[in-house]
């Protein structure tokens, strides 16, 4: 029996496509800030930290985590910086648990940060084009990049894999994701792109990676979040002392499938999903989530990535996906909102901080916090995806008891 | 917080800067995948020796049985499994759009490879890229081949 | 009380200059492919996987973790990569500790890998140069690699305070320490660098940044490492397969100090040493190491820094350090020998894969397989250091029963 | 294994090429610091508001304390805490060997900045580098002043 671990504190720093006026370490630092006066601790409080940064060249600095671990105050204590893709916020939470739970530490801030648009290409003098340059270095070097490596490519080959064996999603419906998740983000001050938007204003935004569109995915920001795990004994003192109620991780899942998307033998299943909700979900004692779960925020880089996750995290059979959302199941006030938060389409990809931000989205949930709040929410889903055609995923269960 | 991040606006200095590593790398055992294409404008892949799955790109062991593969000559034609066209994207690559890139299925292989195929604006349509579309392989003129991932592409086999 | 934790297999693959046969994955799957021949386990039994893994630059590729994830036959079961400098191998130690410790793995595989001597300068035509450039990246990019960031520099600088402080340790002193590594990895054939020197050719040697000559410092290398880790439970079972024995973890320290050395108010001692090998002396119950442990590999990037160690790590007072090498304490057949494997000045510095090949040295000595084995071995000791001005410190006690 | 990667020397390919991103970068919350360097030539550290420690390099609030620090004008002299004389190293700066380079902790303040000390070729020895060694900032001509942390140096205050 592991020991039980809780999340006692949460914060966000903005997610904005560029924050001029901040170093990453800076956005640390105000982050930090901000989730210690959450938890009502200081920083002398924290025996160590793991920190969420996606990509050097995006951070002009590599080992980026021994500067903030200076700036933010946690000289001489341990720290850790993880870095996993899209999935690197989601891979901190589960490595800040790990540490609670081992027993090595009881109280670990677990910090994601990411400065993408200091990318610039002096060719085009564009931010964007360079950016995705960045990332073109985490697919592999050999075989893809030389070819081109496009993000939304990675991402749209699955979904199209999808549509010729079940027939869907269709346009409209990755579309009215779309809508949802830029209309969920409208209210959320840490929101890159509040909008209200048609069906027909997604369908008529130009092709990125067909038959993606330009609203058909996340715009990548600049942006952090934190959270404060502690053990059981440590969450309850200082849940005592803040008044704010101790989340806890159940469940918590993870896998790697193949970079080369062409290994795999179902390219229209996102098996790294499947392998890391099933371990989650057996570990929390989840049997049937859609039921079971109040609140989920997904991954949704892409529309179509978000729909094939409905299915993948088995919230809907294969081939079934499109339902959810054409049916309002994960709309507000429908049986398993997904992304109130606005998810990545509606708050932007701060790379690092993402899966984090996504965490303290449940957390809020959980807690009564939330904007968009779900009545009584009890039980929390996060799910937080990365790599070349989504080759790492971490799942995790969260609880108010 | 919220607020303020977005009200502060001050005047902030910004440079010009890159980070650059050259290299002088060795494809390592890859050498031979890299030398017939150069050389010889053949395309190999590998097979498991014990449970005979095709790696395509080659690996020198299967990751599932844990024994040595070997060297297998491609015919060179295959099969699309899933294919996009790209239209926006990556700075040393704006100059190429659009580009068509799917996951391709050797005949002989039971893994697909993410290529290109070359398609004429005519061609260039989704509907040209659905899954089964027959595609064969095209080597870039033996003088312009410098054995890399780039020396080949795939057209449409019609 | 934390679960227990064992290593139940090593591995290593020869640390070179280069290995151009081979890419940085297929070195990670012939490691692979022994360490489980040494725990008589196959792929299929390992649960989780932690890599070590230190510049993306070095290996040409971002996330290289998930492209060796792939090709040793982890698909669909979590990875996790550990980026902490010359470190990276002992935190990525500390993270399989957690990860198993915690409950979340059985059985992790903490797999070490870098190839470095792709990099190439065209300028120069050396490999050495471009290799120290993508190092250079890893010092703070705003304030110290404009002026040109120097490894040799950035742990000298700590030794030529202490020479200040003290009046030592002595250019004889350091090349004493560089005589014993080189002579000590004479024999093992993982070892890049085994040499029977003596203390004139190390005097004789060019400065490279002074007073450390050429063979006060380690060279960098090409190789790989890789350690099973387990459960108690599993542990035990897994050891009653293999024969072999399994050794326990039963001390864990970290401590990250500021990467601007300029912060530390006494600079002649390296506190993040000072922090985690108390940490990790004060859970496995050592008051007094140098009585009490058998043997230790401590981070030798350079022989002064070695001499620091031996202060920083309570094995001397502050001051005293160079008299376990003068005095003869530290070398095979003293009273607590240090780098029997001939550290990293004798074996080469494979970054990602240095602290993981340090430990392997440990379970030889415990298991009795050593090359240089110290009799009886009980209790051994392993400190991993990176970072600008060792920033980053893991210590390990490891015991067998 | 150990004798096989040794002995296996076949025949390899190696290639050429680069990683590189390209930034225009902010110095975001620094820029009164490289901006003062840059145009009046002036060097600033910040002091704490509540502890008064004294960051130089510059830092906007103290991690202590978590308060806010202040702007502080330096004088530009100071003193070595240790120094060394770098004969090899990095690629880009091959052709400026030997460089020296101190920690020096300004007069004013509680920490030491990592930089250079230009040094004739008599001077460059470390016997002028000891601790407590005074030296003082000098910046390059306005002109040549870009607003970053190469504008200026040090020399020996003689
Ligand atoms: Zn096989
Ligand atoms: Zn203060």
């Amino acid at each position: 029996m592991p020991n039980r671990v809780a999340i006692v504190g949460i914060s966000a720093f903005p997610f904005r496509v560029r924050h001029p006026n901040y170093t990453y370490y800076r956005m640390a630092y105000e982050t930090t800030k901000k989730v210690l006066e959450d938890a009502n601790l200081t920083i002398h409080d924290i025996d160590s930290a793991i920190y969420g940064i996606y990509n050097d060249f995006f951070e002009r600095q590599f080992m980026p985590d021994i500067i903030v671990h200076d700036y933010i105050g946690m000289i001489l204590k341990p720290g850790t910086r993880v870095t996993t893709g899209g999935a690197t916020g989601g891979y901190a939470i589960r490595t800040a648990y790990m540490e609670v739970a081992s027993g090595l530490s009881d109280v670990v801030l677990c910090l994601g940060v990411e400065k993408s648009n200091d990318c610039w290409d002096p060719v085009t003098k564009a931010r964007t084009p360079e950016l995705v340059k960045a990332i073109s270095y985490s697919a592999d070097c050999e075989f893809v990049r030389p070819l081109g490596s496009f993000p939304a490519a990675s991402y749209v080959l699955p979904v199209r894999a999808h549509i010729e064996e079940f027939g869907n999603p269709s346009e409209e419906s990755m579309a009215r994701v779309s809508v949802k998740n830029h209309g969920n983000a409208v209210g959320n001050p840490y929101a890159q792109s509040p909008m209200k938007l048609t069906i027909e204003d997604v369908l008529k935004s130009r092709y990125i990676s067909e038959p993606f569109k330009k609203l058909d995915c996340c715009l990548y920001s600049e942006g952090a979040a934190a959270m404060i795990l502690a053990s059981e004994k440590k969450a309850k003192e200082i849940c005592k002392n803040s008044g704010k109620e101790p989340i806890w991780i159940t469940g918590v899942g993870a896998g790697n499938d193949s970079n080369f998307g062409g290994l795999r033998q179902k390219l229209w299943s996102l098996t790294s999903n499947v392998y890391a909700s099933r371990q989650c979900f057996k570990m929390a004692g989840i049997t049937n989530p859609i039921k079971e779960l109040d609140v989920a925020e997904l991954h949704d880089a892409f529309t179509g990535q978000e729909i094939l996750s409905y299915e993948d995290c088995g919230f809907a059979k294969h081939g079934e996906g499109y339902k959810l959302i054409d049916e309002g199941i994960v709309e507000e006030g429908g049986e398993l909102p997904v992304n109130l938060s606005g998810g990545l389409i509606g708050c932007g990809h701060a790379v690092g901080a993402t899966g984090i931000y996504q965490g303290t989205e449940i957390v809020r949930q959980l807690r009564g916090e939330a904007i968009r709040q779900v009545p009584d929410a009890i039980k929390g889903f996060l799910h937080s995806v990365g790599g070349p055609v989504t080759a790492y995923c971490v799942c995790i269960v969260m609880e108010r008891s | 917080m919220a607020d303020r991040a977005n009200e502060e606006h001050e005047e902030f200095l910004e440079y010009y800067d890159e980070m650059t590593i050259h290299y002088l790398y060795s494809v390592g055992e890859l050498t031979k995948f890299f030398k017939e294409i150069r050389d010889n404008g053949k395309l190999f892949g590998t097979r498991c020796t014990k449970c005979g799955f095709g790696y395509f790109p080659p690996r020198l062991n299967c990751h599932k049985c844990y024994v040595p593969c070997e060297w297998v000559e491609l015919s060179g034609k295959g099969e699309v499994i899933a294919g996009t066209i790209c239209r926006f994207g990556v700075s040393n690559f704006t100059d190429k759009l659009p580009i068509t890139i799917a996951f391709i299925k050797m005949d002989e292989m039971d893994m697909a490879i993410r290529h290109t195929i070359l398609m004429s604006e005519d061609e260039c349509k989704l509907e040209n890229l659905k899954r089964g579309t027959r595609v064969k392989v095209q080597f870039k003129p033996k003088e312009q081949r410098e054995g890399r991932i780039t020396d080949f592409y795939f057209v449409l086999d019609k």
